[in-house]
């Protein structure tokens, strides 16, 4: 009984590829993603980034949409605060996920499955080290549960 | 009955007869003594209906909305809390303050009858005066004080705006409410204090219980879409499955959706009929931007918009991890 | 005629648990409704409307329909196995059972409604009558005596003092009793006078209740007059638009049909649906009802007219439930006194 | 349903190396609405984009899904191949399976996985993409360059040969900059004054060229060929086009206790002058700081004298409001402060000098007419001691991390002069690394060394102070590994370059970028060097990074010329990936207004059949041509009314759901 219960957690922590949905801005963070490909960074290929115009454009919706389709991690990456192309909009996505993280927060989902940072188009290293540390956090913390709606199916 | 209530008559009269309003927004009262209802009264024959009393709970700002479309001038019965809803109606274009009348009514606070209720205090009541902290029920039994505390909706006992923040009249002089509360976010903190496991319990168990009547949004004076989000289905954000993602994704978006603009008036967790204490999540929010924002102002007045259409070079940034860059 | 009493519930309930699913009106943070029995639940008799109407039991707030499997670009159909566990609701009034009734109605006529009817075979129901009936009921403006056991009950309850006396009304009822065989015992001469006490003084009950003289029979005109009639503007006025009465309300049985798109498959579910919604019965052309007025009217129609002329009994059971939960206090009480059924 | 063509490049082995491109093209083809899916060496290739167009025509195919490198990279090909045959561009979409997937994993199993996710989620998207149609915008053929230095002259010069006109917007009263303070330039030694008084004689005769001297940006507003400036023209106190320039006034103004910009300060200027003989416009500009009119009301000495009558104390600060297509932003560089320096005693005594001050000091036209001079004493010093890397390349929070590039160059220039005109100084320099990269400059310095003999140590200066007349520096040479000590009668410090202290407010003025020391950044530091990521804004000189005299004249004409490239144009396309307005959903609470960076979002009430009445209603109105596509009003917009073009909540939600497939 011991032996198997044992066994079963090895299997499960071998099992346990995380699922991190990545929404990088155009103009920093998906151009730092690049430049990280351009110099042969590397991080786990369960990062998987969806391209959008500027970090401003990135809706809780689509956060939460993510969890529940049963994403273990979220990160939203943008330009840095008076780098943004447009100027002003990653001032507002600062608030914005300010209060949204400590909501999701105050809700029971773990700080480190919501991650947000700046990284701007010739931060390679850190685009590489912040996906590699999310995935770290997230794998300590296991698959993710919480939110997740248990129609869909993976 | 009391004299506030001739005073809304009164006023009523003077602006309806006049012509200065063609509708007044009120209360009347319903089928049982601690019931006042919502009532739209034009012709003055109908204004002995008017009344003030200590059920008048419903912020009656939102029908402002509506009414309007129907006739030009409205004068409409505001209190405290009402004030702050009407403010936001404002601001977000959704009422024209200057088609609007406000007559402000200082408040000592509502009483709950659910709580008269459940100590079976209803049997038999005929009538209800309130006087500062003490209430005095009239029942067929004999009278019986009260300490008004005690049985007032949870909203009110920790108000902050007793009195109108804007209005253009006022019935009644200013109230001032002793409220000895030590902390004003004592039971946010306490869910804080939880581990995150022991939050999610908590909140999936309270939003599990959500029926999805969006009683909550529909009272709401800040949720004043046309067409709420959850009722359109188009966009497939939202789908009205009773799962508990679904559930979740609800009150994680509406708390959102209000934040900055949320005028902390209680109203969800009033109305809700599944005791869903809605309320404990728009206060962490405002918690939060009081902390970090500053002075929480949703609602007192209708010129600064909301802290999240805002920003400052300077706003603290709790997200940069790795430094680089700037 | 049989009885228990109070101090062997438990045991009862133990033994029924080990047959059925058993649920029970039970008092959680101050909110009484059918939860499944665990020994440490808090049951409460005294409550006589449960927080929700036990019309979830047999009509879900969302049930699946049936699964479907996507690979690639096939989409393959899954049926679901039905669920075997036989339920029990201990307590539910008699409102409740006559609101079962007139589901009943809809969903078990031709074309029947297997999800349904299979729910309601696996069901057994005891009810229990009510002997303080609250401010806001009023069963009796629809003919429903608090202290009979409606059509479809199996087991018809009353608690007095501290015994629950116990009426068997069905086979399923029978065989219930036999299994609990030992636990009752049967009534005595004094048992029965004692009801009949009960039974009396809760007329006197009855008539002082606020509502005692609400009667739709009263109502006296068309369908067209009541439709075109210019009340609905001035009561809808207050009305909110929120579903609250209609997600409490023991009778109303509208609901919506909608697909999940889950990846690699989904499923066809059915949830309820209120006619309080902007997008109810929402068409390919939009809807029908674009005002609140529009739909509110329709909700009391439906229940006072329509539903009458398809099946002659009117679709609300006096319950209260929405009296006492809507945010506004608007209610079918006032729309019915509105209309001019009320007894003078 | 959507016809959807799939195509899976290799990139040679860049991709098929690690991915398993016939795989993903196996597995796409089992995607919803895919009907084509085939994979190739080189979809860039020519062969590659003739495959590509053929199936589109012949499969009919109405989205197309290119799994390949970076959008950044090949986005703009595959969208233009589509245009050709007919499939507007915008019904394409990238998958990036190189940078982000085969060059950045290793595991080939994993990263054809991965590959298949994107390719999933690009298709999911695209079959939800729309036709979007470029409009179309004019564009304003006037351009603006900040900054009147050698970078701002040459780019005017360059844009107004083109027949273009130009506006030099310059801070100070004369145009000119860092240039026109410097004596002679390396390596070549010639009068940099020579090469340059000639330029700024040719602008400001120029036809196209406007000069708008003591003036400042106040506000930048609009777009790419349409933006509109606001510029602050600073009360001279002398009317321009009386003014002949004669400087009588200047002579006869009493003030004299203002230091000269120019000279660096070492000697006094008065209240009304021009900064130096050279000046353009030479037409001399009161300082209301120092002025005794404007200070006690008293005096006007200089109006008195001015036969011109060009003097006039009420003039006012004027705002000029100018549409320009392009804008040009040449602000330069300026010297580090010390302040945080003690150990050079700068500022303690008055011979240790900055470098610039020290070009004035060898000036002919400087405050010594040349003569080089102790400026305590205004004797000739006989050991000099130049210190470089004052500040640069120095990680700690005092100084600049990076090399100021152009020090080691003009300390052997400084060197070098006093050599030649007295070889009886001792000349020393302290120095980290020597760096001369660049054509005859290593040439130059090792003249310095080698012919001059001038005695350059490896090492840095602990301490420089006053020993009576002297001054004692004291340093290690590290190549000995001794500390030493020099009794120098001068020291010049070759101070780390700075971007200028007001840039990062320009840049957000002009919502360009500033990288972590303040200087502008460039749109990529290979391949788009002078172009800003705001469209139609370019770079020129220092204001980018340290740079040398040639290197920012061949910047200033790059820009130029990127800037003609642009006026050259008839009409701008605009980007399609707009805002737009459901005005049905929209319930007018104008939040989405207010964050919106460009103005492009306005208000408007339109009349609704609301169950029979007709009833107005407030609704958002997106301008298409001032809307640059951040999506940031999408968020603020609870009813989801207002969505964008080419990244619609469907679209990105569709990406979610295909990546957690």
């Amino acid at each position: 009984m011991f032996l198997e219960s044992k066994e079963e957690v090895i299997i499960e922590k071998e099992e346990f590829k995380p699922l991190i949905v990545a929404f990088c801005c155009n103009w920093c963070s998906y151009a730092g993603a690049d430049l990280a490909g351009t110099s042969r960074q590397n991080y786990p290929a369960n990062i998987r980034i969806i391209k959008v115009p500027c970090s401003c454009r990135v809706n809780p919706n689509f956060v939460l949409r993510a969890f529940q389709n049963g994403a273990d991690g979220v990160v939203i990456a943008g330009c840095h605060p008076g780098d943004c192309h447009y100027s002003t909009g990653n001032y507002f996505t600062r608030r914005r996920l300010t209060i949204f993280t400590n909501l999701l927060d105050y809700i029971g989902i773990e700080r480190e499955r919501l991650k947000v940072d700046w990284i701007s188009a010739a931060e390679a290293n850190k685009f590489a080290s912040v996906m590699n540390e999310v995935l770290e956090k997230v794998h300590k913390l296991g698959p993710n549960r919480k939110l997740r709606d248990v129609r869909w199916k993976r | 009955m009391e004299e506030i209530t001739l005073k809304t008559r009164e006023i009523a009269y003077k602006d309806l007869s006049t012509g200065k309003v063609d509708r007044v927004i009120g209360f009347a009262k319903g089928d049982f003594i601690y019931e006042s209802n919502p009532t739209f009264i034009s012709d003055i024959d109908e204004l002995d209906a008017l009344v003030w009393d200590s059920f008048c709970v419903n912020n009656l700002s939102k029908y402002l909305i509506n009414e309007l479309k129907d006739v030009k001038k409205i004068g409409i019965f505001l209190k405290g809390c009402d004030s702050l809803g009407f403010n936001q109606l404002v601001q977000d274009n959704k009422v024209d303050s200057d088609n609007v009348l406000v007559y402000g009514v200082p408040c000592e606070g509502m009483v709950d009858p659910n709580k008269l209720k459940k100590d079976n205090l209803l049997k038999g009541l005929i009538d209800i005066k309130r006087s500062g902290e003490k209430i005095l029920l009239i029942t067929k039994q004999g009278d019986k004080e009260l300490k008004a505390k005690e049985y007032e909706y949870d909203k009110c006992i920790n108000c902050k705006h007793p009195n109108p923040v804007v209005y253009s009249e006022l019935l009644g002089d200013y109230i001032t409410r002793n409220n000895n509360v030590v902390d004003d976010f004592q039971e946010i903190k306490e869910i804080e204090a939880m581990n995150s496991e022991e939050r999610f319990d908590y909140w999936s168990k309270q939003f599990s219980k959500c029926i999805r009547c969006y009683a909550c949004r529909n009272i709401c004076p800040v949720c004043s879409c046309d067409k709420c989000i959850f009722e359109n289905y188009e966009p497939g954000i939202s789908g009205k499955g009773k799962v508990d993602s679904e559930d979740q994704f609800f009150h994680i978006i509406r708390a959102y959706h209000v934040a900055g603009r949320c005028v902390d008036c209680g109203e969800c967790s009033r109305v809700c009929p599944e005791g869903i204490s809605i309320d404990k999540l728009n206060r962490k929010i405002i918690k939060d931007i009081t902390e970090i924002y500053g002075e929480y102002d949703a609602g007192l007045n209708t010129s600064k918009s909301s802290v999240l259409v805002n920003y400052e070079l300077e706003d603290f940034d709790p997200f940069e991890s790795i430094k680089g860059g700037k | 005629m049989k009885k228990i009493t109070l101090d062997k519930l438990s045991e009862l309930y133990i033994r029924i648990s080990q047959e059925y699913d058993l649920f029970v009106p039970s008092d959680e943070e101050g909110v009484v409704s059918f939860t499944p029995w665990k020994d440490d639940s808090n049951v409460d008799f005294d409550v006589l409307k449960t927080n929700l109407s036990p019309k979830s039991f047999i009509f879900p707030q969302c049930e699946t329909l049936f699964n479907f499997k996507s690979e690639g670009k096939k989409l393959s159909i899954e049926r679901l196995k039905n669920d075997e566990n036989k339920f029990l609701i201990f307590g539910v009034r008699p409102c409740d059972v006559k609101a079962f009734h007139l589901l009943d109605n809809v969903f078990l006529r031709e074309p029947m409604d297997r999800l349904y009817e299979e729910k309601r075979n696996r069901g057994t129901i005891i009810s229990m009558g009510c002997i303080e009936p609250e401010d806001t009921c009023f069963c009796n403006s629809f003919n429903i005596d608090p202290l009979c056991a409606q059509k479809g009950v199996d087991v018809f309850t009353l608690k007095i003092k501290n015994n629950i006396f116990w009426k068997v009304e069905t086979q399923k009822g029978r065989d219930l009793t036999v299994m609990l065989s030992g636990l009752l015992e049967e009534a005595s001469e004094d048992d029965l006078k004692e009801i009949e006490l009960v039974k009396e003084s809760l007329n006197s009950k009855l008539e002082e209740l606020p509502y005692f003289n609400i009667d739709p029979q009263k109502i006296d005109r068309s369908l067209i007059e009541l439709f075109e009639s210019n009340v609905w503007d001035e009561i809808s006025k207050s009305c909110l638009g929120c579903g609250s009465c209609t997600y409490v309300c023991p009778t109303c049985h509208c609901y919506d049909i909608q697909d999940y798109d889950g990846g690699k498959g989904g499923e066809r579910f059915r949830c309820w649906d209120s006619c309080m919604y902007s997008d109810f019965t929402l068409m390919a052309h939009g809807n029908p009802r674009t005002t609140q007025k529009e739909r509110f009217r329709q909700r009391f129609m439906h229940k006072l007219v329509y539903y009458p002329n398809n099946f002659n009994e009117y679709a609300c059971v006096g319950c209260g439930r929405c009296v006492e939960k809507c945010p506004v206090n608007m209610n079918i009480v006032k729309v019915i006194r509105e209309l001019g059924g009320e007894n003078k | 349903m959507a016809r959807i063509g799939v195509f899976v490049c290799w990139c040679g082995s860049n991709i098929a190396g690690i991915v398993d491109v016939k795989e993903v093209a196996k597995e796409a083809a089992k995607m919803p609405g895919v009907v084509l899916s085939t994979d190739y060496q080189y979809m860039c290739s020519e062969i590659g984009q003739n495959l590509f167009k053929n199936a589109i025509k012949e499969q009919k195919l109405d989205r197309v899904v290119v799994a390949a490198c970076s959008p950044r990279m090949h986005e703009a090909t595959f969208r233009k191949a589509a245009e050709s045959v007919g499939l507007n561009p915008y019904l394409v979409e990238i998958a990036n399976i190189r940078e982000h997937c085969s060059w950045v994993h290793k595991n080939k199993v994993e990263a054809t996985e991965k590959a298949i996710a994107l390719v999933r989620a690009a298709v999911a998207k695209a079959t939800l993409n729309q036709e979007l149609i470029a409009g179309e915008i004019g564009i304003e053929k006037r351009a603006l360059v900040i900054g009147g230095g050698i970078a701002g002259i040459q780019t005017a010069l360059d844009i107004a040969d083109a027949g273009y006109t130009v506006d030099i917007i310059e801070k100070t009263p004369s145009i000119g900059g860092k240039m026109a303070q410097i004596d002679k330039t390396f390596p070549t030694l010639d009068c940099s004054a020579c090469i340059l008084t000639p330029k700024m004689v040719d602008a400001s005769m120029h036809p196209n060229i406007n000069i708008h001297t003591y003036s400042e940006v106040e506000k930048v507003s609009g777009y790419v060929g349409n933006f509109e400036v606001t510029i602050n023209k600073k009360a001279r106190s002398v009317i321009m086009e009386k003014c002949s320039g004669c400087g009588v006034c200047i002579e006869k103004c009493p003030s004299k206790k203002t230091k000269s910009e120019f000279e660096e300060g070492l000697i006094n200027r008065k209240a009304i002058y021009t900064p130096f003989p050279q000046a353009v416009p030479n037409v001399p500009v009161i300082d209301r700081e120092a002025c005794i009119k404007f200070k006690t009301g008293k005096c006007g000495i200089c109006k008195k004298v001015c036969t011109a009558e060009a003097i006039d104390f009420e003039q006012e600060n004027t705002k000029i409001v100018q549409k320009y297509g392009v804008i040009i932003v040449s602000t330069g560089y300026d010297l580090m402060d010390l302040d945080r320096f003690g150990e050079y005693a700068y500022g303690e005594d008055p011979d240790v000098i900055t470098s610039l001050e020290f070009e004035r000091l060898t000036n002919a036209a400087g405050p010594t007419s040349g003569k080089l001079l102790r400026p305590s004493n205004h004797k000739k010093p006989e050991k000099v001691v130049f210190i470089q890397c004052v500040g640069s390349r120095d990680n700690t929070c005092r100084g600049k991390t990076y090399c100021s590039k152009i020090c080691c160059m003009y300390t052997a220039k400084h060197a070098m002069l006093i050599k030649e005109k007295y070889p009886d100084i001792e000349v020393h320099v302290f120095y980290i690394d020597i760096r001369t990269p660049g054509k005859n400059f290593d040439e130059f310095q090792r003249r310095a060394v080698e012919y001059y003999g001038v005695n350059y140590i490896k090492g840095m200066v602990g301490k420089v102070f006053p020993d009576g007349e002297k001054l004692i520096v004291s340093g290690v040479d590290t190549l000995i590994g001794e500390t030493i000590e020099i009794d120098a009668d001068l020291v010049v410090l070759a101070v780390a370059t700075k971007a200028k202290d007001d840039a990062e407010e320009l840049g957000r003025k002009l919502s360009i970028s500033t990288d972590t020391n303040n200087f502008f950044t460039e749109a990529h530091p290979k391949l788009r060097p002078v172009e800003t990521h705001s469209a139609g804004i370019y770079l020129a000189g220092a204001c980018q990074g340290p740079k040398d005299i040639p290197e920012t004249v061949a910047q200033a004409s790059a820009a130029a010329s990127k800037a003609i490239i642009l006026l050259s144009k008839s009409k701008l396309v605009n980007n399609p990936c707009v805002a737009e307005v459901d005005e049905a959903l929209c319930c007018g609470c104008l939040e989405c207004t207010n964050i919106c960076p460009y103005e492009a979002i306005s208000s408007k009430t339109i009349e609704i059949r609301e169950h029979g009445k007709i009833v107005k209603k407030l609704v958002s109105e997106v301008n298409e041509a001032l809307c640059q596509g951040c999506g940031g009003c999408t968020v603020t917009c609870r009813p989801s009314a207002i969505d964008l073009n080419g990244f619609s909540n469907k679209q990105i939600l569709a990406e979610v759901d295909a990546l957690c497939f």
